[in-house]
């Protein structure tokens, strides 16, 4: 399945991308695919502190990923 | 309770008397508001402007969330909620919250949830901008 | 402390935007503000207008009092507050109150503090005025 | 010696006049000058009740008056 990931603030800068697809097997969670975004950004060591949002809702990090997700990273808000 | 809320993102000026004619109506005693403005320091250290970016339908979604929120915990009227993107300088208005409502201590609670519920929930995000580089604000959680 | 307060009576409009930019200078992060409207009614008893009345120099020497406790109880920079005398229709405006700080917490609480004293101690009064008649408010202590 | 005495809100309603000037003796207190009040406005039952201020700040009313000091009858006050 495609997921695309979407990179915001401090995790944009690291990443140097607005959004990339990523390829996966089914039945992957978000954990998996965070631990595939620090593997793949060793930079991004502080990618596992952050929210993570599908399909701009929050959610935990045991949900279930499905085709065509869009997952974004989101570092500590600073808005106000 | 579409007309009970107004929310907005944009690199234009923040406008506070927008904010105030969308809350006020005849029913309402009092509006209370709140206005962010950049500062010129940051621990002691010269700002020279804030960028701000935001994960813009997923903000909308959020501050909408706070609004309807506000609305259902609070006894009051109407509520705005407005957010500047883009580079802000000394001054500049990052974002204002209007609330009206019969009674004024509504319009103060309402108020400062929203404001406080915003700065924890909504994604968007500052860089401050000095002199010797740039710095993203609570980058370290 | 002068420059840091602002007070007024007036039978002029009052101005939102005036009290703000009294407040707002470049080491502020927040204004607060808050701004009394007439209600179209009271006690379900449609309201025609309010007409205030004060003892002007006592109200203005107590509104100070108010400012400048607010400056040594809370946290805050600048504070307004402006009021108005004679008749004012539904929707209008009674009184403004603003306040700038470096931290919102303290330009809310000092903002709440203003309005709640200012109507405790201020030597001003209001008459409602009704089809049927018109009466003081709060003219049974 | 003369005092003036300014009325408010119901209190003017009351007594009619903005302000009047009465000749006491000296060294009596607000609250003889307010029961002189009620006596001469019977209708002016609930001064009692009502706050004092003596040369625009408010006082106890076992402050002793001067002469030429202004007093303030001061009804509930509803501002803002």
């Amino acid at each position: 399945m495609i997921i695309e990931i979407l990179f915001f603030g401090m995790a944009r800068d690291i990443v140097n991308e607005n959004k990339i697809n990523l390829e996966l097997n089914e039945n992957k969670d978000v954990n998996f695919l965070v631990n595939l975004l620090e593997e793949k950004y060793p930079k991004f060591s502080s990618i596992n502190s952050f929210s993570v949002a599908v399909n701009e809702e929050y959610v935990k990090k045991d949900i279930i990923l499905k085709n065509n997700d869009t997952v974004a990273i989101i570092p500590p808000v600073s808005g106000g | 309770m579409k007309e009970k809320i107004s929310i907005q993102i944009t690199s234009d000026k923040l406008n506070l008397q927008t904010c105030y004619d969308f809350v006020q109506d005849d029913s309402c005693g009092g509006i209370a508001s709140f206005v962010g403005t950049v500062r010129n320091t940051t621990k002691n250290k010269t700002v020279n402007k804030l960028v701000f970016s935001a994960y813009e339908p997923m903000a909308i979604k959020e501050m909408k969330r706070i609004a309807e929120k506000a609305l259902l915990k609070f006894e009051i009227n109407k509520i705005a909620i407005h957010h500047a993107v883009g580079n802000l300088l000394i001054g500049d208005v990052p974002v204002i919250i209007t609330v009206s409502s019969a009674h004024r201590g509504a319009a103060f609670d309402a108020c400062q949830y929203a404001i406080d519920t915003l700065k924890v929930t909504v994604p968007i995000w500052k860089k401050e901008h000095f002199d010797d580089g740039e710095v993203w604000v609570n980058s370290h959680p």
